[in-house]
């Protein structure tokens, strides 16, 4: 099992299409799309992110990738209702959101630890 | 007059209520310098909260209360104000505990944590136009009225009128957080709609609290 | 009229995701999606490339946005096909794709030239 | 034997099936190093190509042959192969210009300028571990037989003996543009999938040159 990843967008599209990118360079990679507001609306989610976080940890830990800062707002607010025993292997990436998910997929398909994964995410740049 | 239970309750049904009421105008301001949803944002999300009051009948405690309402602005807003006011009223639970009722002393820690909670979730400082200019003035004008000896009304109506003029100071400021900081100086001669939220949200905690007196 | 944008990714639900998001702070911006092969697979589109051009050029200039770098390829040929009188006002941005969308839109929104619109775009952090 | 626009449209066409026969092959290497698609991509492209020279009819000249190439790979490929190929086939056809058949100089200065475009379009350099890998000895082995005083099925037997080598080379390397990049060191150990297709397209030069004989 490899690390998972939590693609928090606010927009539901957007979410499955990053998830659809970064899952071609990465097929063994649990990759959760939580994108927009419970209906579906422009926003974010904090159920539709736990439940990606509770879908993407298989005991390796989950990196999340976010869009604007009120994703990430919410992100950090869902990593404080983790159990204590996970929460230390639930990462937030400060990356852009395609590319650094992206290079996290590919990280986490070859292998990396959770904060291995994380820099991959953060020294992502624009472009390969 | 008495801060408890019943008190907490009515001030979220009217926090409600006011947030329905001025639903078009928070929006208005949001689309001067955001993403025109704010009032969308906290009609749905209050008006969540009091669906789950009723359906969880009369609290025990204004910490169960604000418990409550933390929870569902987390889940239901969908935007900034989500996370925020959700970490306000979660911390506020905490600072609340187990008391029947909030005295001077504990409902200013009550905003206190509030506001703190909105300081540590957004990371913003006073001037960044942001709701936490009307929180911040609201928050020392809480703590003077308490050390003046005053009681829980005259503390509570300290804090909303300074929210009031915190809000009406966010007009000239230029945003360095939130979305209205993609603006940069465009942002400013504008009022923060999050400012505006909060000045009539702690209105709604003086109405609950003329109410229950 | 404002400058306008082209969203250029290998992903079609990706493209239009960043389109929905950005619009919802630039309501007056024309923003064309061009996601996903001619038959919406994953990839790129010349193509719809060069339509978005079309559709978002409205004599104030057009910036492209683009994921990874085929995507960067892709955007590069079509603006070769562009005629001499458009091309000076059609610009690459370099910027990660959701966050320079977003800075870029909002910019076109207050009236920026292409210039400055490619500029925003280029500064945009990794969030807000 | 002439390399005219028959030759042209015969390489094209034997491109295409060398490719759809090679399309797991160069899928699984595109699996190790990207996202497994380029057998997909050139079976796409270079089917479309063959579908469009079809409908077009008999072509006038290499250089018109060239010029449906790129467009067609251009629109239809859909990875980073298509803007390479695509701008690689389109400067093939500026530098064919309207001659009626390619003599050797001729030749030598159209693989030279295919292979100017993808150093144009992709910015890779030798050793990048890109199809760049094949096409720079390809072109380096054309030149010094043409220098040598070779004919045109000689030339091409040497570019595509030396893409061939060139991609064989690629395996040790670490990838520093494409997709595969983003594998950094473990990216050794795998021949770039480009560089594959590039041999192919190469014999296929050389067949169609030998059948033309
Ligand atoms: N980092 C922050 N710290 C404090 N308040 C913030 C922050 N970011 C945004 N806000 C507040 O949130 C308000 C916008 O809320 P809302 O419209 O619901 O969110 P969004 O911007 O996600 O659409 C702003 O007016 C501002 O008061
Ligand atoms: N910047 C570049 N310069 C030269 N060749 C490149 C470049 N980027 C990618 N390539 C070539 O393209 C090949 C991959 O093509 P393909 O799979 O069709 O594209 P994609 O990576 O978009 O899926 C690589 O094996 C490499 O040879
Ligand atoms: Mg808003
Ligand atoms: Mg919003
Ligand atoms: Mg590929
Ligand atoms: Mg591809």
């Amino acid at each position: 099992m490899s690390v998972g990843l939590v693609v928090v967008s606010h927009s539901r599209k957007l979410a499955e299409g990053v998830c659809e990118l970064a899952a071609q360079m990465a097929a063994d990679v649990s990759i959760a799309a939580a994108g927009g507001t419970d209906d579906d609306g422009i926003g974010t989610s904090l159920e539709k992110i736990m439940a990606g976080i509770a879908a993407t940890d298989s005991g390796e830990g989950t990196v999340l990738l976010t869009d604007l800062g009120s994703a990430v707002m919410t992100a950090e607010s869902a990593l404080e209702f983790l159990d204590p025993e996970q929460q230390p292997r639930v990462r937030m990436a400060d990356a852009p959101l395609v590319e650094g998910t992206v290079a996290a997929a590919v990280a986490a398909q070859t292998g990396r630890n959770v904060a291995e994964v994380t820099a991959a995410a953060e020294s992502a740049g624009a472009s390969y | 007059m008495e801060l408890n239970a019943a008190w907490a309750d009515q001030w979220m049904r009217l926090s409600a209520a006011a947030l329905s009421e001025n639903r078009q105008r928070l929006t208005t301001l949001d689309r001067e310098i955001g993403d025109a949803d704010h009032g969308e944002n906290m009609d749905r999300g209050f008006g969540a909260v009091v669906e789950k009051l009723d359906a969880d009948g009369v609290p025990e405690t204004p910490g169960a209360v604000f418990k409550t309402t933390a929870m569902t602005l987390m889940s239901k807003v969908g935007g900034a104000a989500g996370p925020l006011y959700g970490t306000a009223f979660l911390r506020a639970s905490t600072a609340a505990g187990a008391a029947p009722a909030l005295g001077p002393a504990e409902l200013v820690a009550v905003l206190t944590a509030a506001r703190d909670g909105i300081v540590a979730r957004g990371k913003a400082e006073p001037g960044d136009k942001t709701m936490i200019d009307a929180w911040t003035p609201a928050v020392d004008a809480a703590v003077t009225a308490e050390a003046a000896g005053a009681a829980p009304l005259e503390i509570l109506t300290a804090a909303a009128n300074a929210a009031e003029a915190g809000l009406a100071g966010t007009e000239p400021l230029v945003a360095r957080k939130g979305r209205a900081s993609y603006l940069g100086e465009r942002s400013a001669g504008h009022l923060d709609p999050g400012a505006a939220s909060t000045a009539l949200i702690l209105q709604a905690a003086v109405s609950a609290a003329e109410e229950a007196a």
